[in-house]
């Protein structure tokens, strides 16, 4: 008797929800076609290739900080994470510690850091906001206090996996942070999109109380959504270390900022609930690419730089809003 | 006749919220294969009592035996895995995910560990043509009207393996053929062996479905009763404590159709959700819309009042051509609307029930004069009386009032406004039977004073009780317009509904 | 006096005296007050007038926050402004001129306003996410300030404008006047008047806003006004208070401690119920943090550590949850909603 | 180094014998910085070498990127002031295997393997804290009394703070008479030194001496002596670094005793440089930009002639 499938099913044929996507995709297409046009040596693959080169560990940060903003928080503490990954890695391995001992150390103790804070948020019932500040003071702070100085890393392995390249014929190459990057990458998609715990993370981030009444584990998904970002937090900071080859206390700063900004601008709600991993790895590529054009463009002073970047990210969002925006 | 053992059993519950007693040394229990009603007026205790008992709550005093073992179940899921399937009151789903995901998340079918959207979708389609139920499964489930989401939430309810299934208000905003088929299903569980606690206000649903019924009062049990052996007059006299005055005082609605015509929408339409219509509201006239669910009723209120942008058509107020391009417009105009859907498009949880209570008001007035303080406390105390709201404390936060209060809240909005027109979408939902009579006569009062009503409900007796003119929608298209005389009764109705023909 | 526990306030009320006490510890004489040349001298007058600029800042931020938004760009506004008023005033023949200066002010103000509303619009107007709109200005903005002081440290000598953040008017920091005026008229319009009702319906709900005849484009757009504009008076401050426009640094992460501030004094990120007075505490509660931090003498290196500390404290005894939790054992009731059914039953 | 065969050098420019330089400056932190980048960039324009300038923020990651960009835009000779000294070597091999010669400015970098880059010019900030803690241990070397001194450090972790700490301590520390009774960061600006010496007034009654990591700070700091009613530079005597215009000014006012310059204004040298890297010739591998120490007579005299 309902039967009001008929003239209704069509409507919404296409799925509308990838839109935001599509267009961030093809905005980014576009503004790489326009750096083409007005730089020489810019309509390259290797650029492509090397915002991923020079990104990878934002990437990794800003897949964690998905996790986090789906289900409507938020992680401040990825920066000083990172800083402090950095900075333990390269006190450790002057030490003498082994490569992979080291980076299993750190992995756990960013896994570590997150659990605690997830845990904080959870049966304690404060903002994430707050709880991930008091993170990110602490980790710089541990950096700070492990030494103020910047400390090179001579390592075999860590110097292998920052000077290798792969290349990917035709005289492209990629790092292997890139490959770690991608496994990370597409990891986490299969995760949010194909297991419970992912379609938890969006369950808790469409309605915490609904999730909560619809029997879902929502203590154990906040937990784990902030030591997923602890442990890229901690990701991050390695490949940070490969790329650097050095472990300092003030690396990452404000990356928390860019992270949520790459998250934010693939069109991931900060309320949580909507946006897809695919959206982050295209804000971490605009931002990347607002980067080189800056870079090309070479001639900016400093202020014009900011200015510069100021507008790239106004028109992007712009174009980005009014072309995707058919709602209501 | 030989009672089986209880399969649950509640002795002695309490619970205190800040300044609310909310349950008082409470006793229930629940049979297996019986059809349970618990009743009771609004912010009697019955969603409290739900919710202490699968551990949303922790309970203040008392136990609760699950096939005879104590249990305290310290969250939902501990609820849901001991076998306790359970549907809340407001709809609680996560309206940002797909209807199929709303179902099965939780138990989603899997394959090591592999979530299998196919099967899943499939079967959600399923479970839902089981409800005649047939849309499409993979949009947002924030793309269907309140009405289907709740279809959607018995569907997840039902489909469970449980021992016991709790529905609190799942048929607030469904129509007889939903109803008919819910009942249906319950009626297969039932005969399953499971134990349904079901809440309604709808005295002809409880006495359809249910074999035994507790009743409550402020908090307090009154009694358990087998159904058969309480009538309807005492049932009222038992939740309110008092003879209700007589239900069916508003018979007889002299027409108003000689007054100036107020509204006139002309091919007012919008793509994808309503076809062009044409309709015309006088002064002091009650127009009742009638539908089938997702029909377009919503959305012909929607449009009227400008809450969505109309694409094609024109709107004449008192003869004037206006554009009703926001609400605030609309409000300017002195038009009201209350929606359907409280959680979402009424209320402002944090703030108070007088706060609640002025806000259309002071946005009417804008930010620069403020409502003085007194004449907010006169109002508040003035509707808090006329509409029995409880507590009767402006100062509460409206987000800890029973749902049905919260109800009365909206509408006291919208009716301190004084308006011409008001626009009222189901706003008897989750409202127990002594307020909605006083509802029903405040709206022929005001009407009667000169206001014009759109009134959409999906009870039909209530549409031809209070309106003049009924308007029936099918597949959204305005499909004829009925004058309410003494050959419309319910059955025509639902026939005109169904063939969709123009009278 | 049960009352009084549970008020929101009374935690980091109890922190903030806390603090204080710490500090007397470490230096005699904190508390006391003296009339040094006609002015207020004394540690606590320090507090007020360093944490004003904050306080200002935080004013606005709070109310934008209520709408269930965020402004990022304040730092660079706080620049912008300060940078334009002395760009002004070092352009002045007679940097002393009351009206000169009176003009660079209202100048330095009303771009500020402008810089809000620019936001506003791109939040209220275009419908971006403010964290992302106001990112664009919190960008383009510290640009702005380095284009105006061309990355130079602007230093004026003007004594009406030194008034503004570092002068002293009737024995008190003018600061300090500054602020609780900017306070009571934010107050005033929020409690007094209606706008405090509307802004928090839209931060509670803005479907239900909008549906109820709230314009909520224009609520927004005010709000962000109203914060750019304490931003302005903030940057006004800081720049006089030494006399000089550092378009580099001036206000640089005062964003992140006035949200903090506003956390702290209850006002919950989602948006809804807000505390001015909560957030003022708050503000004084990292003032006081940074100057115990000094005075006490820790390191550099483990400042942050020490603020972490005192962070995870007052928000930790904050928490209803965590005190049941902690000082009552389990068992008491919680709610399905957490975080919110009791802490928001007091109002200020 | 260039005009190599493959041709890797021919669309920089250097066919028509114009030099393209890549600059990696660290950001727009202070005056003192941006002073740094209008000299290169006007020194540039002078030499008649094209410049790629590019700002990365204070951040490493930045430069890293704006190096690689100059190597894929092949520029013929890059130059940059690292962020820390740490973690260059990928990117400096990347360059060298590219053929394009480095050239490092204000700060040099730890690697092991010196020929990454061509040479080094620079202030050594370790000295200037020496300088600083000379001039302490000289204005002092009669008296036998205690000397209570403070410190406000630079941006906690930055080079130039690490350094002058380290400099200042290393000459103050041998006579147990200095005494450094608190020390905190001012992070390089006006305001915080304001605000961090009216906490170091109140709870230190007795300050003999104060040494700022930067003229910002320190005159920041004056005020606030002022405002406790001190006279700065005899009640409490200040030692800064930098010598901006306004430290300079404050010194010839007598208050500031002693500053020692760190001067940004090494563009000339910096084209001189480039262009002898290009064309091949031999560098030293460490030049040293000509800074000296004012005293309030010699900024009296100097003040009339600083550009800077
Ligand atoms: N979280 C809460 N905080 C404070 N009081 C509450 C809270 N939840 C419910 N109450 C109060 O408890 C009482 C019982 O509410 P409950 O929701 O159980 O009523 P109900 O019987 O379900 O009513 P309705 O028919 O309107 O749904 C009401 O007075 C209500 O105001
Ligand atoms: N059977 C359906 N198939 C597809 N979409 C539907 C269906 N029913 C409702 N919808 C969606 O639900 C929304 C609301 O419909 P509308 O509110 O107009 O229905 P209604 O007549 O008020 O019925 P009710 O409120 O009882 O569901 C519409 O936007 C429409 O997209
Ligand atoms: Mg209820
Ligand atoms: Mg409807």
């Amino acid at each position: 008797m309902t039967s009001t499938t008929g003239p209704l099913a069509g409507r919404r044929t296409l799925p509308r929800k990838y839109i935001p996507v599509l267009v961030t995709a093809a905005l980014f297409m576009a503004m790489f076609v326009a750096g083409g046009i007005r730089y020489d040596g810019f309509a390259t693959g290797q650029i492509i290739l090397n915002v991923f080169i020079d990104n990878a560990f934002l990437l990794v940060v800003a897949v964690g900080m998905t996790f986090v903003i789906l289900t409507g928080g938020i992680d401040l503490s990825v920066g000083s994470v990172v800083a402090l990954a950095t900075m333990i890695s390269a006190v450790l391995l002057q030490h003498g510690w082994p490569a992979y001992a080291v980076i299993a150390l750190v992995l756990a103790i960013g896994a570590v850091l997150g659990l605690g804070m997830g845990a904080i948020i959870h049966y304690f019932e404060i903002q994430p906001f707050i709880v991930t500040l008091a993170g990110m003071f602490l980790a710089r702070g541990l950096c700070y206090t492990i030494g103020t100085d910047s400390i090179s890393i001579e390592d075999a392995t860590f110097t292998a996996f920052a000077q290798s390249r792969i290349e990917l014929g035709g005289g492209m190459w990629v790092s292997p942070s890139v490959l770690i990057t991608a496994v990370v990458v597409l990891a986490a998609a299969y995760v949010l999109h194909y297991t419970r715990l992912g379609r938890n993370v969006y369950a808790t981030g469409g309605s915490e109380q609904s999730a909560l009444l619809m029997g879902l584990p929502v203590a154990r998904t906040k937990i784990a959504v902030y030591t997923i970002s602890g442990f890229c937090s901690a990701l991050g900071g390695l490949l940070l270390s490969f790329y650097m080859l050095s472990g300092y206390g003030l690396h990452a700063v404000g990356m928390e900022l860019d992270a949520i900004a790459a998250v934010v601008i693939g069109g991931t709600l900060l309320t949580g609930g909507t946006g897809y991993l695919l959206g982050t790895v295209l804000g971490v590529l605009v931002l990347g690419l607002i980067q080189t054009i800056i870079s090309f463009e070479g001639t900016l002073s400093s202020w014009w730089t900011k200015i510069f970047i100021g507008l790239l990210l106004f028109a992007f969002i712009l174009l980005q809003r009014l072309i995707g925006a058919r709602r209501r | 006749m030989a009672v089986p053992a209880p399969i649950l059993r509640m002795n002695g519950i309490g619970k205190q919220f800040p300044g609310v007693k909310a349950l008082d040394g409470v006793d229930f229990r629940l049979l297996p294969g019986e059809v349970h009603a618990l009743m009771g007026e609004n912010g009697a205790g019955k969603s409290t009592l739900i919710k202490v008992l699968t551990g949303v709550y922790d309970i203040d005093a008392g136990e609760i035996e699950l096939e005879g073992r104590r249990v305290a179940f310290s969250s939902p899921l501990a609820a849901q895995q001991a076998g306790i399937s359970t549907v809340y009151q407001e709809v609680n789903l996560c309206t940002n995910l797909s209807v199929a995901e709303n179902i099965f998340i939780g138990r989603e079918p899997r394959r090591l560990g592999r979530i299998q959207w196919t099967t899943m979708r499939r079967r959600a389609a399923e479970i839902l043509a089981r409800l005649d139920l047939y849309i499409d499964v993979s949009a947002p489930l924030a793309s269907y009207s309140l009405a289907i989401q709740q279809m959607v939430a018995i569907a997840r309810a039902v489909d469970v393996d449980a021992k016991v299934l709790i529905l609190d208000e799942p048929t607030s905003s469904l129509d007889a053929g939903e109803v008919a088929q819910l009942f249906r299903v319950m009626r297969r569980l039932k005969d399953q062996g499971i134990a349904i606690l079901f809440v309604s206000h709808f005295l002809d649903q409880i006495y359809e479905i249910s074999d035994r019924m507790t009743v409550l009062r402020n908090g307090k049990l009154v009694g358990e009763y087998l159904t058969r052996e309480l009538g309807q007059v005492d049932l009222i006299g038992k939740m309110i404590g008092r003879e209700l005055a007589d239900l069916e005082s508003l018979e007889g609605r002299p027409l108003a159709r000689q007054s100036a015509p107020l509204v006139e929408a002309a091919d007012l339409g919008r793509a994808g959700s309503v076809r062009p219509f044409t309709l015309t509201i006088h002064e002091g006239e009650v127009v009742g819309l009638a539908g089938l669910l997702g029909s377009g009723r919503t959305e012909v209120a929607r449009l009227l009042f400008g809450a969505d942008h109309a694409g094609s058509g024109s709107v004449k107020i008192g003869g004037e051509p206006v554009s009703l391009r926001t609400p605030r417009a609309a409000v300017r105009r002195k038009l009201a609307f209350c929606s359907e859907n409280r959680r979402a498009e009424g209320l402002i949880p944090d703030l108070t029930v007088r706060e609640n209570l002025v806000l259309a008001l002071q946005a009417a007035r804008g930010w620069t004069r403020p409502i003085p303080r007194r004449r907010q406390d006169e109002l508040a105390d003035k509707y808090i009386a006329a509409l029995n709201i409880r507590p009767a404390d402006p100062d509460q936060l409206i987000r800890n009032l029973s749902g049905g209060n919260q109800q009365k809240v909206l509408l006291a909005r919208w009716l301190i406004m004084e308006p011409r027109l008001l626009i009222l979408d189901e706003p008897t939902r989750g409202i127990d039977v002594g307020a909605k009579a006083e509802i029903q006569r405040l709206v022929a009062e005001l009407s009667d004073g000169g206001m014009a009503v759109l009134f959409i409900s999906a009870e039909l007796e209530e549409v031809l009780r209070l309106s003049h003119k009924v308007g029936v929608l099918r597949d959204r298209r305005l499909v004829a317009e009925l004058d309410n005389d003494e050959g419309l009764t319910t059955d025509t109705l639902t026939e005109t509904i169904a063939s969709g023909a123009r009278s | 006096m049960s009352r009084f526990l549970r008020h929101r306030l009374f935690w980091p009320a109890v922190i903030l005296a806390a603090l204080l006490l710490l500090n007397l510890v470490f230096t005699d004489h904190f508390f006391s007050v003296e009339i040094k040349d006609g002015h207020l001298y004394g540690s606590l007058v320090d507090i007020v007038r360093f944490g004003a600029p904050l306080i200002l800042v935080a004013l606005g931020m709070t109310l934008v926050i209520a709408t269930g938004g965020i402004d990022l760009s304040v730092g660079s506004v706080v620049a912008i402004s300060g940078a334009l008023a002395c760009l002004r005033i070092s352009d002045l023949g007679d940097q002393n001129s009351t009206g000169g200066v009176l003009g660079a002010v209202v100048l330095a103000l009303a771009l500020s306003l402008v810089l809000g509303a620019w936001n506003g619009f791109l939040v209220a107007g275009i419908g971006i996410q403010p964290i992302i709109a106001t990112l664009i200005l919190m960008v383009a903005g510290r640009g702005l300030a380095q284009l105006v002081t061309d990355g130079q440290i602007i230093t004026v000598n003007s004594s009406p404008y030194k008034l503004i953040g570092g002068g002293y008017w009737l024995t008190l920091p003018f600061g300090i006047i500054i602020v609780a005026a900017v306070l009571a008229l934010t107050a005033f319009l929020t409690r007094r008047l209606a706008l405090g009702l509307l802004i928090e319906s839209v931060g509670g709900n803005a479907e239900a806003s909008r549906l109820a005849g709230i314009s909520a484009r224009g609520v927004l757009m005010m709000v962000y006004a109203f914060c750019g504009l304490c931003a302005g008076v903030a940057g006004l401050m800081i720049s006089s208070n030494v006399s000089s426009a550092d378009g580099n640094n001036a206000g640089l992460w005062i964003e992140l401690d006035a949200i903090l501030a506003v956390v702290i004094g209850g006002t919950p990120l989602a948006g809804g119920r807000f505390s001015l007075s909560g957030t003022v505490l708050g503000a004084l509660i990292i003032q006081t943090l940074t100057t115990t931090i000094y005075s006490i003498g820790v390191p550099p290196e483990t400042t942050l550590l020490f603020k972490a500390l005192v962070v995870t404290i007052v928000c930790l005894l904050q928490s209803p949850a965590f005190r049941e939790k902690v000082f009552h054992g389990r068992g008491r009731p919680t709610s399905a909603r957490p975080a919110a059914e009791e802490k928001a039953t007091v109002t200020a | 180094g260039c005009g190599s065969s493959d041709g890797s050098g021919g669309s920089g420019g250097s066919g028509d014998g114009k030099i393209t330089m890549g600059f990696a400056q660290v950001g727009a932190e202070s005056g003192w910085r941006t002073a740094n980048t209008k000299s290169v960039q006007e020194s540039a324009k002078e030499a008649g070498v094209t410049l790629k300038f590019s700002d990365a923020q204070q951040k490493q990651e930045n430069q890293i990127k704006a190096i690689r960009s100059y190597i894929q835009q092949k520029v013929d000779v890059i130059a940059f002031s690292p962020v820390v000294e740490s973690g260059w070597d990928t990117v400096l091999k990347e360059a060298k295997n590219a053929n394009i010669p480095v050239i490092l400015t204000d700060r040099s970098v730890d690697s092991k393997d010196t020929s990454l880059y061509k040479t080094f010019l620079g202030s050594d900030f370790v000295e200037e804290g020496r300088k600083a803690g000379k001039w302490l241990v000289d204005e002092y070397k009669d008296g036998t009394d205690t000397v209570n001194v403070v410190e406000l450090q630079g941006t906690t972790g930055s080079a130039p703070a690490n350094d002058r700490k380290a400099g200042f301590q290393e000459v103050v520390s041998a006579d147990p008479k200095f005494k450094i009774i608190a020390s905190q960061s001012g992070d390089f600006t006006r305001a915080k030194g304001k605000e961090v010496m009216e906490a170091f007034l109140k709870s230190n009654p007795k300050i003999d001496v104060l040494f700022a990591h930067n003229d910002d700070m320190g005159l920041g700091a004056i005020e606030a002596i002022e405002g406790a009613g001190k006279v700065p530079g005899k009640d409490i005597k200040i030692v800064t670094i930098d010598a901006v215009h306004d430290g300079m000014q404050a010194l010839a006012d007598g208050k500031i005793n002693y500053i020692v310059e760190c001067s940004p204004l090494l563009g000339t040298q910096l084209m001189d440089l480039a262009k002898k890297v290009v064309k091949g010739e031999q560098v030293p591998a460490r030049v040293v930009t000509e800074e000296t120490a004012f005293t309030q007579e010699q900024a009296k005299q100097a003040l009339p002639t600083r550009k800077y």
